[in-house]
């Protein structure tokens, strides 16, 4: 009877509530929910490195009946990532909202959608799921519409409508895995599925609808407008937790659940995805012309890295090498959640400064915000995948694999990929190098920038050189030791 | 103390450069050079040095050879010091001649006394190099031009002995010269030393820098480049060649071939000279072919190599000595015009030249003679050769001298007087015991001499202006055109940005409906489908 | 001789189906809303038929799926209700 | 925590965090900022002044972190890593001085000696590199910690010059990142061992290792700038003349070399190698390079460019030595990989100077400058002759041990036509500038450049240290046979190497 | 013959939704479209009253149909008439999307069958059975819904919330409707307080039979749809402040017991056994106002207007809601 995994979805539902019930104390109780709830899974984190899965059956009925919570190294260290990233954004937020009524607003929603996320982290119930991934898109989707503006909205109306398309989509499959074998609890379903149509179509359906939400090209064409015109903390969050939320999903399915019912073929079209994706959206992103758009592209690209991994994961022998690799799959989700935040946040500030986030007129930000750029840069680096960051280990990890599974594609896929983020960084950096007006402090706007940094600082730096305790979460048993001291 | 002598001679010109740097007074020259002569004469042959720690390990010694050369040089560095420390300043030639005359003399002291091939590079490159300095004292555009080719085929020069040195140790697997003699030297490294030191001495084809050089650069540079620094070039070829080692008697018919050619070359282009500088130059060319071409001899046949090697020393010695003091003398000239003392010392100096009878230069003929009595017909040809054409060519040299007027400058004495000090030196040659021997083989080149002075004049008087047409330093524009060629532009690669074309379509602008999902949706449902499909196909 | 949960099922399905075909092709957000409704009252459906199926051994029908539906209803409901507000809002940003 | 396992650390860490300290310095707090350059370089060389001895004395000193199970951050000593350590070392701390000298009263000073520091750290990284892993580290760490530097002037040449640093060296980075990833699934960790890991195992595929040797090659070719990758060097002359100066000759282009000598000695095996026959690949590369960039060279009236193409050609030497087997070569590579350094920071420096007080950039503009500027000059006009390779300047050193190398290795004898006839290009770019800058007559007016007050030529740190590193570059070939002289670290690599 | 006339009926029934959903989604008049969808939820509800599911009948005759038509019905107003000009796809596109949509249709209907046909048809029906007893409730479907899945509908609260904070975050409402004639307002004021009763019935009976929150809170949230329709801008609703309140009160209830329990060393909402029955009753009422005031707000579309707030009949309302 493990309480302690309720509390990263209670504190932020309670969070909430009292920021709905107390609009002048919703900073406070935002923050206060969001600093709780970062201490509660780094609890969960400590226990499950200690003793490898947690579980939790809510009310005390037995999973299948009821609803069991269960926390493995995978969501635990994706709930940590969620919770810091959450934090920063939300202390972010606090200055990006000029007016209180904003942030009264923003706070409920906020908190909801990381209600959300924890929740279907910690779930281990596929209609549960359902229910958090429609509690997830709907505050997202509002958050998304709280910019006000005109492409906001049509954006958000679209990221609603596909979602619920989504939604469906996997309820369905749900409904035909329930027909099939009278139960909804992961764990005991990893137990009976069998390779047979029912489970064969419900993987596809919510393969399918989890696709969409976790925009994996061609999937993708909603994202870049959504995440482009959300106020840029709702962004962040966008970005780095919720595309990621459904792309767990996936990986829980294929892996846990269903991988008896899997053919190297399927695994195989989703690597060729997320090589399209790779490089479309770099591509895309080296050609934007704004900053978040950039950015949103560039999310397009991670994401297709992610999936890269599947096809190779699913070659891999289970064993070391595919610890391995599981581990490093982790680390690059993880590093690309923190770059990518913190990417967002410097845009929302530079935005915020400068009036646009026009790339081409950039010039100058160097000098007006040494630490935003500094902040772009070492995100950049982790989007590229240049050490010290995490990709730069998962990427090299990555390859290892594929070249041991002999799945060569991928190499030129990847190199091509770095490549042109390369490109779109740089790009970036070389316009905020370049001539322009006005020499600021060094720290132009703490409560800002700080944020963006500390996120920065841990995809580039924390991630790069502490990777092995990521291993050591997600990997049972793997301990690697420190420096030799 | 034979080490700290050998190391007097070897660091009084640093010393020296120290002194010029510290305070700039010119005496330095002569207080750099006077002790090295002095410790040359003092220091016993085959007292040696050894500098471990230096460079790759330097070691120096002191052999019967590198003494006649220690001795020689010195006494003309030492003259050649205090003619350029006395003579009146050149504004423009100011900077730097001193210190350039200086690390000339360390690079020829440093070649002469290095016992190891690393050692004798780093000088004869230093003495190479700074001479350029030297040859460009005056800084007048012909002085340029001549610098230019001179510093061209230096570099040449230093680096065909820099490839040669290579090979050699790595196949006599040391750096001494005394481990040279045992093994069979690569004919590459044989060639390339030919061509190296062939261009010291002026072999026909790599003469070309040496007329335009000895016509600009000031007659101080000349003095020593025709002395001292010419002859390093034969030392070089003794040093490296040793007639012991195999495989090197097929060059000698090569080396005694391009002597001949260097003789007849000389004698022929320096007649038609108007410019007595350019006369004794290529008088120069013509002597270092006999030269060549007795060293060819000697390398031709081993067996007597010693002897000839022995006596051709000390021709070349004589040489050093004589011409030194030739173009000091014409230095003088230069600047006093036809004094009487000036043009009997002159006079004297084409004497022993030409080997007249009573000169040191009929001693050292007469021992290269003896030395050659023997199997060497074709040399002793040579060597009757080379006498009528340097005594014409002394001829031409005297006639030019007395026909030439120049409008006296007021000078000082000092150089002067060192020429004085130089000449009978030189008349004598080298200090054998004196013997006054009347012999035809002397009489011959006296009587040339005397008949060329008679007929030039008289050619002259039947027709005025004959040798007008004669041209000094001859056009060397080959090196630059290749310089200019290199530095036609070559285009540099760019590398182009954006012009990558992605050939993947939006999934949105499919053919569907505007304001729709139709487009989207479509791929979704056939993602869907694809990816039943991909799971079914295996089961 | 059809089974009422068989019927019900592809009927479901077929909602489902159309309603999805729909949502993709309407242009107005308010048809599209209606079509989404219409695809998740198919999925209900069918979950509504395979809680009828239980109706063979024991004498009610599994009340699971009924559950599921009511939150699935409400759900619908509430996505509805946005997805309406944005719609309006939209409209008045374009009016204004 | 002993001596032994954290002294690599320490000296990555002496540079490491006073670079990072100085970002957080105002741009006003000039002493301080100076302050902490200096302490971090002089701790720096007395640290590395203990490896020295240590590990002439045999001692192991080691750090390893581990990143993630099996990939190991590894910094280790050795002979080689020493060489290059004390190398940048030495000329970080000069380098510092200039900068200080070069930069004042300029813009952005927090940021400049910020990432100055870094990248030195890079490459101190690379040199003590105890795997192939690590190397790449420090690889593309060097890359980020130096465009910076490279688009500092934030003018549009310099933003595009650092664009094509950047678009070369990063993709030479995933070349050399998929070949040592290649490479370490088929050999394990690659951790750098004297004679090779590779010569061992017999059971891999020849051919796979040839790919993966070009691989490695073209990805380190591109910093070592040989041809055809060596595009992006003449575009980052826009660099300040300090940045030049490191990067030509410590950081980058040294860091290619060194790769290459890494790969070749410490992976491969250079009998392995050998055997292989991509030495030959190597070496025609290298040579052509040589060729190449001292052609290029001559047609350059900008002296900063003419400078650049004579590094794309000298640092071939480097690659050379490498490509040569037997002991005398691999000599020649080593000690040139100090020597190259020495004598062309000497002539960035210079080149700084003239750009600094006289506003002279061309070839064509210098005349006379040597009476103007005689010290500056002298220390340019002793790197240029150095870099000829005319005794007894450290140049002829390398150049001997090379030639001597091909001559002996009776395989290689082609290589002397390509030394002879570098030498001979390097005379001809070289001696007209000389020319000019002694010999020429100087303009009424100079082109531009500040006035410096003073009975100096110009200011103090910016005089002295061209004059010590070319009293370096002297006395390194002056003093080769000296102990502790990079001839003999270089001898002593090669005789660990061949284990002669 | 018995069994034959159900299997006629069910395939008339099916044979209507179909024909009505495809109708509601194909035709061009969004007008026509609405009503034809309310008459699809209607038909809805009666299948699932065939279906034995008589809790799901209600709901969707409340909030399917009721609610949900209503905000249809209400974004109707404010569309533009005939919906936009028809978008045609081309042939072959609408070919393929056809082909594409009967294919998922066989696949998932395939997929269907072979899961009906497969093993047990009982699945949870009968741990469910077993433990109703302990669950406090003797309705299953609450059963399920407040007890063994509770963790569900907590957060199916989440997301009416979520969704109604959305609404509210996009601005004020829209100006309520005129004044209707003194027949309708005569009407609203004899059904409002109809549908509060049935409301609070209906909540108290979701214990043992068909009913529950949802179906009361959704009742609740008819009457101020009435409300408004009768001209009460503010829809009857408290003070912005109390709404909040309201709104956070289900919530707030379900996270203070299942807290709370685990104060007594119960795990996260596992009702003691005995208390079961009060707690779930607690939860549901305030999860009732909660539903009706968020139901009620996201129809009304943002806060009322102040003036709207001090409505002829709030107070009435409000006791009503406190039912």
């Amino acid at each position: 009877m493990n309480n302690l995994l309720a509390l990263p979805v209670v504190l932020p539902l309670l969070g909430s509530l009292l920021a709905l019930v107390w609009p002048r104390r919703a900073d406070w109780a935002g923050l206060g929910a969001s600093v709780a709830a970062f201490v509660a899974a780094g609890h969960i984190g400590a226990e499950v490195m200690r003793n490898a899965t947690l579980e939790l059956a809510v009310g005390g009925w037995a999973p299948g009946l009821g609803i069991a919570l269960r926390a493995d190294g995978l969501s635990a260290s994706l709930l940590l990532m969620s919770t810091l990233v959450a934090l920063a954004a939300g202390l972010y937020a606090t200055t990006y909202f000029a007016e209180a009524q904003k942030r009264a607003d923003f706070w409920p929603l906020w908190l909801l959608m990381i209600t959300a996320l924890h929740a279907l982290l910690l779930s281990g119930d596929l209609f549960n799921i359902y229910v958090t991934l429609e509690l997830l898109g709907l505050a997202a989707v509002a958050l998304a519409a709280l910019g006000g503006s005109r492409a906001a909205l049509q954006a958000a109306v679209r990221y609603l409508t596909v979602g619920l398309l989504g939604s469906l989509a996997f309820l369905t499959g749900v409904g035909l895995i329930y027909a099939g074998y009278g139960t909804l609890d992961m764990v005991m379903l990893a137990g009976r599925v069998d390779a047979e149509p029912a489970t064969w179509v419900a993987l596809a359906l919510m393969t399918a609808g989890l696709l969409i939400k976790s925009a994996l090209f061609p999937m993708h064409f909603w994202l870049p407008s959504a995440h482009a015109n959300a106020p840029a903390p709702v962004s962040a969050a966008l970005s780095a937790l919720v595309v990621k939320a459904a792309f767990y999903l996936v990986l829980r399915l294929w892996l846990d659940v269903f991988d008896v019912a899997l053919s190297q073929a399927s695994a195989g079209l989703l690597g060729l995805l997320g090589a399209s994706a790779v490089i479309w959206g770099s591509w895309q992103a080296y050609r934007a012309e704004r900053l978040k758009l950039l950015a949103a592209y560039s999310t397009v690209a991670q994401i297709g890295y992610l999936f890269l991994f599947i096809p190779v994961l699913l070659a891999t022998e289970p064993g070391e090498a595919r610890d391995l690799l599981f581990g490093a799959l982790v680390l690059f989700a993880l590093t690309h959640g923190f770059s990518k935040s913190a990417f967002f946040l410097g845009a929302g500030v530079i935005l915020h400064r400068a009036g646009h986030d026009r790339i081409a007129e950039l010039g100058g930000t160097s000098r007006a915000l040494p630490v935003t750029t500094f902040v772009l840069a070492l995100a950049g680096i982790a989007l590229i995948g240049l050490p010290p960051s995490g990709t730069f280990l998962a990427k090299w990890q990555l390859m290892t694999s594929a070249i041991a599974a002999g799945q060569w594609l991928w190499i030129p896929v990847i190199a091509i990929g770095t490549l042109l983020a390369g490109a779109y960084v740089f790009r970036v950096l070389g316009h905020a190098f370049g001539p322009g007006e006005g020499v600021g402090p060094s720290l132009a706007w703490a409560r800002a920038e700080l944020p963006a940094l500390l996120l920065a600082l841990v995809a580039t730096a924390v991630l790069g050189l502490g990777a092995a305790q990521v291993w050591t979460m997600v990997v049972p048993g793997s301990n690697a030791e420190g420096v030799s001291l | 103390m034979n080490e700290i002598a050998l190391s007097l001679v070897l660091l009084s010109p640093f010393v020296a450069i120290a002194v010029l740097l510290a305070t700039s007074t010119r005496w330095c020259l002569v207080l750099a050079t006077a002790p090295v002569l002095a410790a040359a004469l003092m220091v016993p042959v085959g007292s040696t040095l050894e500098l471990g720690w230096l460079l790759l390990g330097v070691h120096f010694t002191l052999d019967a050879t590198g003494q006649l050369f220690l001795v020689f040089s010195s006494l003309v560095w030492l003259v050649a010091g205090i003619y350029a420390a006395a003579s009146p300043a050149d504004p423009r030639a100011r900077q730097g001649f001193e210190l350039l005359f200086l690390l000339t003399l360390a690079g020829n002291l440093i070649l002469i006394l290095a016992a190891d091939m690393v050692t004798f590079y780093v000088g004869f490159a230093l003495m190479g190099l700074a001479g350029y300095g030297m040859v460009i004292g005056r800084r007048s555009q012909r002085a340029r031009r001549a610098g230019h080719i001179y510093i061209a085929f230096t570099l040449v020069g230093e680096l065909a002995l820099f490839s040669a040195l290579l090979i050699l140790v790595a196949a006599a697997d040391s750096r001494l010269f005394a481990d040279l003699s045992g093994i069979t030297l690569p004919p590459v490294a044989v060639g390339l030393l030919l061509l190296g030191f062939g261009i010291k001495v002026a072999l026909p084809g790599l003469h070309l820098w040496l007329p335009s050089a000895y016509t600009a650069a000031p007659i101080v540079a000349v003095a020593v480049l025709s002395g001292p620094m010419m002859k390093a070039g034969l030392l070089g070829w003794l040093r490296f060649l040793p007639a012991e080692a195999d495989g090197l008697m097929e060059w000698g018919p090569v080396l005694m071939l391009l002597g001949a050619a260097g003789l007849v070359l000389g004698v022929w282009l320096g007649l038609v000279q108007r410019e007595p500088r350019a006369v004794l130059a290529y008088s120069s060319i013509a002597k270092m072919g006999l030269i060549t071409a007795l060293f060819g001899g000697a390398l031709k046949s081993p067996a007597e190599a010693a002897p000839v090697a022995a006596a051709l020393v000390l021709f070349a010695m004589h040489h050093l000595l004589v011409k030194s003091a030739l173009f000091l003398g014409v230095g003088e000239w230069e600047k006093r015009g036809r004094a009487r003392w000036l043009m009997a010392g002159l006079g004297l100096l084409a004497l022993t030249m030409i080997g007249a009878p009573l000169t040191g230069g009929a001693l050292v003929k007469q021992g290269l003679g003896t030395a050659i009595a023997g199997d060497f017909g074709v040399l002793s040809a040579l060597l009757t050769l080379s006498a009528i054409g340097t005594a014409l060519l002394m001829a031409r040299f005297m006639w030019l001298l007395t026909r030439k007027v120049v409008r006296p400058t007021l000078t000082d004495s000092i150089p002067a007087a060192a020429w004085l000090v130089l000449l009978p030196v030189a008349f004598l040659g080298p200090f054998t015991p004196f013997v006054i021997t009347l012999e035809v083989a002397g009489m011959l080149p006296l009587g040339v001499f005397l008949l060329g002075l008679a007929g030039m004049s008289w050619l002259n008087a039947r027709w005025p202006g004959l040798w007008a047409r004669g041209r000094s330093g001859d056009a060397l524009t080959a090196l630059n055109r290749v310089l200019q060629h290199a530095r036609r532009r070559l285009p540099t690669p760019q590398i182009q940005y954006g012009r990558l074309q992605v050939a993947l379509i939006r999934p949105e602008t499919l053919p569907a409906p505007q304001g729709t999902l139709a487009g989207p949706g479509l791929l979704w449902l056939a993602l869907f489908l694809g990816l039943l499909a991909a799971t079914l196909l295996p089961h | 001789m059809l089974s009422a949960e068989i019927i019900y099922g592809l009927t479901g399905v077929g909602l489902f189906t159309l309603g999805l075909r729909a949502t993709l092709l309407q242009a107005s957000l308010l048809a599209r809303i209606l079509a989404i409704n219409v695809c998740g009252a198919g999925v209900f459906l069918m979950f509504v038929s395979i809680a009828y199926q239980g109706l063979a051994q024991m004498q009610v029908p599994d009340p699971v799926p009924h559950a599921l539906v009511l939150t699935g209803i409400v759900v619908a409901v509430s996505a509805t209700a946005l997805a309406l507000a944005l719609g309006r809002r939209l409209r008045e940003s374009k009016d204004e | 925590m002993s001596l032994s396992n954290s002294l690599p650390l320490l000296i990555l860490l002496s540079s490491l965090l006073p670079g990072l300290a100085i970002f957080l310095l105002r741009e006003e707090s000039f002493r301080l900022r100076t302050a902490l350059n200096l302490f971090g370089a002089s701790v720096k060389l007395i640290l590395v002044g203990v490896m020295i001895w240590g590990v002439f004395h045999e001692q192991v000193y080691e750090t390893r972190w581990t990143l993630a199970p099996g990939l190991d951050l590894v910094l280790h000593a050795d002979a080689l890593s020493v060489l290059f350590v004390s190398l940048s070392t030495l000329l970080w701390l000069v380098t510092t001085v200039y900068a200080i000298g070069y930069l004042e009263d300029s813009p952005h000073r927090s940021r400049f000696f910020g990432f100055f520091s870094l990248c030195v750290t890079a490459t101190v990284g690379l040199a003590l590199a105890g795997n192939l892993f690590t190397f790449v580290v420090f690889y593309e760490f060097l890359t980020l910690a130096t465009y910076p530097l490279v688009a500092h002037k934030g003018t549009p040449e310099a933003i595009r010059g650092a664009r094509i640093y950047l678009a070369y060296t990063l993709a030479g980075g995933m070349a050399l990142l998929i070949g040592a990833v290649w490479l370490r699934t088929l050999a394990g960790p690659l951790d750098f061992v004297q004679g090779g890991i590779l010569g061992g195992m017999d059971h891999l595929d020849p051919w796979t290792l040839r790919w993966i040797f070009l691989l490695l090659i073209v990805g380190l070719g591109v910093k070592a700038a040989l041809v055809p990758l060596h595009g992006w060097l003449p575009q980052a002359m826009v660099a300040p003349a300090p940045v030049s100066a490191l990067l030509h000759a410590v950081a980058v282009v040294k860091a290619g070399a060194f790769g290459i000598v890494r790969v070749v000695y410490d992976v491969y095996g250079v009998e392995f190698a050998a055997s292989l026959g991509v030495l030959a690949l190597l070496g025609a590369a290298a040579a052509v390079t040589i060729i190449y960039g001292s052609v290029k060279a001559l047609s350059q009236d900008n002296l900063k460019k003419r400078l650049a193409y004579s590094t794309v050609s000298q640092v071939s030497y480097i690659a050379l030595g490498t490509a040569i087997l037997g002991p005398l070569a691999t000599v020649g590579g080593m000690v040139h990989l100090v020597h190259q350094g020495v004598m062309k920071i000497t002539l960035f420096f210079a080149a700084g100077n003239y750009a600094e007080a006289l506003g002279v950039h061309r070839v064509s503009e210098m005349d006379g400058v040597g009476r103007r500027m005689p010290g500056t000059t002298l220390a340019f006009t002793i790197g240029a002759l150095g870099m000829i390779g005319i005794p007894p300047v450290a140049g002829f050193v390398s150049k001997w041990y090379l030639g001597l190398g091909a001559a002996e290795s009776g395989a290689a004898l082609w290589v002397l036509p390509v030394l002879v006839g570098s030498s001979l290009l390097n005379a001809a770019y070289f001696l007209p500038i000389l020319y000019r800058a002694w010999f020429g007559q100087p303009p009424a007016k100079w082109p531009g450049g500040h006035t410096h007050a003073g009975r100096w030529e110009i200011n103090q740190a910016l005089l002295w240290p061209p004059l010590l590193t070319a009293g370096l570059a002297l006395a390194a070939g002056l003093f080769a046979a000296a102990p502790y002289s990079p001839l003999e670290w270089a001898r002593l690599i090669a005789e660990r190497e061949y284990s002669l | 013959m018995n069994a034959l006339l159900w299997m006629l009926l069910d395939l008339l029934l099916a044979a209507m939704l179909l024909g009505l959903g495809w109708a509601a989604v194909a035709t061009r008049d969004l007008k026509r479209g609405v009503a034809l969808f309310i008459a699809f939820g209607l038909l809805l509800a009666l299948a699932w009253a065939r279906l034995r599911a008589p809790d799901l009948a209600l709901a969707e005759a409340a909030i399917g149909a009721g609610i949900a038509g209503a905000l249809l019905l209400a974004a109707l107003r404010s569309e533009p008439q005939g919906g936009q000009p028809a978008a045609v796809p081309s042939r072959v596109f609408l070919l393929t999307l056809n082909l594409f949509s009967v294919l998922l249709a066989v696949t998932v209907a395939w997929a269907l069958l072979s899961a009906l046909a497969m093993g047990d048809s009982v699945r949870l029906a009968q741990p469910v059975t077993e433990h109703l007893s302990q669950s406090g409730v003797s309705n299953p479907v609450t059963a399920v819904l407040l007890n063994f899945r509770a963790y569900d509908t907590l957060l199916e609260l989440a997301v009416i919330l979520s969704a109604v904070l959305g609404v509210l975050a996009l601005g004020p409402a829209r100006p309520g409707y005129r004044l209707p004639g003194p027949v309708l307002y005569g009407l609203i004021r004899w059904l409002v307080p109809l549908l509060i009763v049935t409301g609070g019935y209906l909540l108290w009976v979701g214990a043992h039979a068909p009913g529950g929150a949802f179906q009361a809170g959704a009742t609740l949230a008819a009457a101020a749809v009435l409300l408004r329709l009768g001209g009460v801008d503010g829809a009857g609703l408290p003070a912005a402040v109390v709404s909040r309140w309201l709104l956070a009160a289900g919530l707030l209830a379900f996270l203070a017991v299942g807290l709370l329990v685990t104060a007594f060393g119960y795990g996260f909402v596992q009702y003691p056994p005995d208390l079961a029955a009060g707690l779930i009753l607690v939860i549901e009422s305030a999860a009732t106002l909660s539903i009706a005031v968020a139901l009620a707000l996201a129809y009304i579309g943002g806060w009322p207007s102040r003036r709207a707030q001090s409505g002829s009949l709030h107070t009435h309302t409000t006791e009503g809601g406190t039912h």
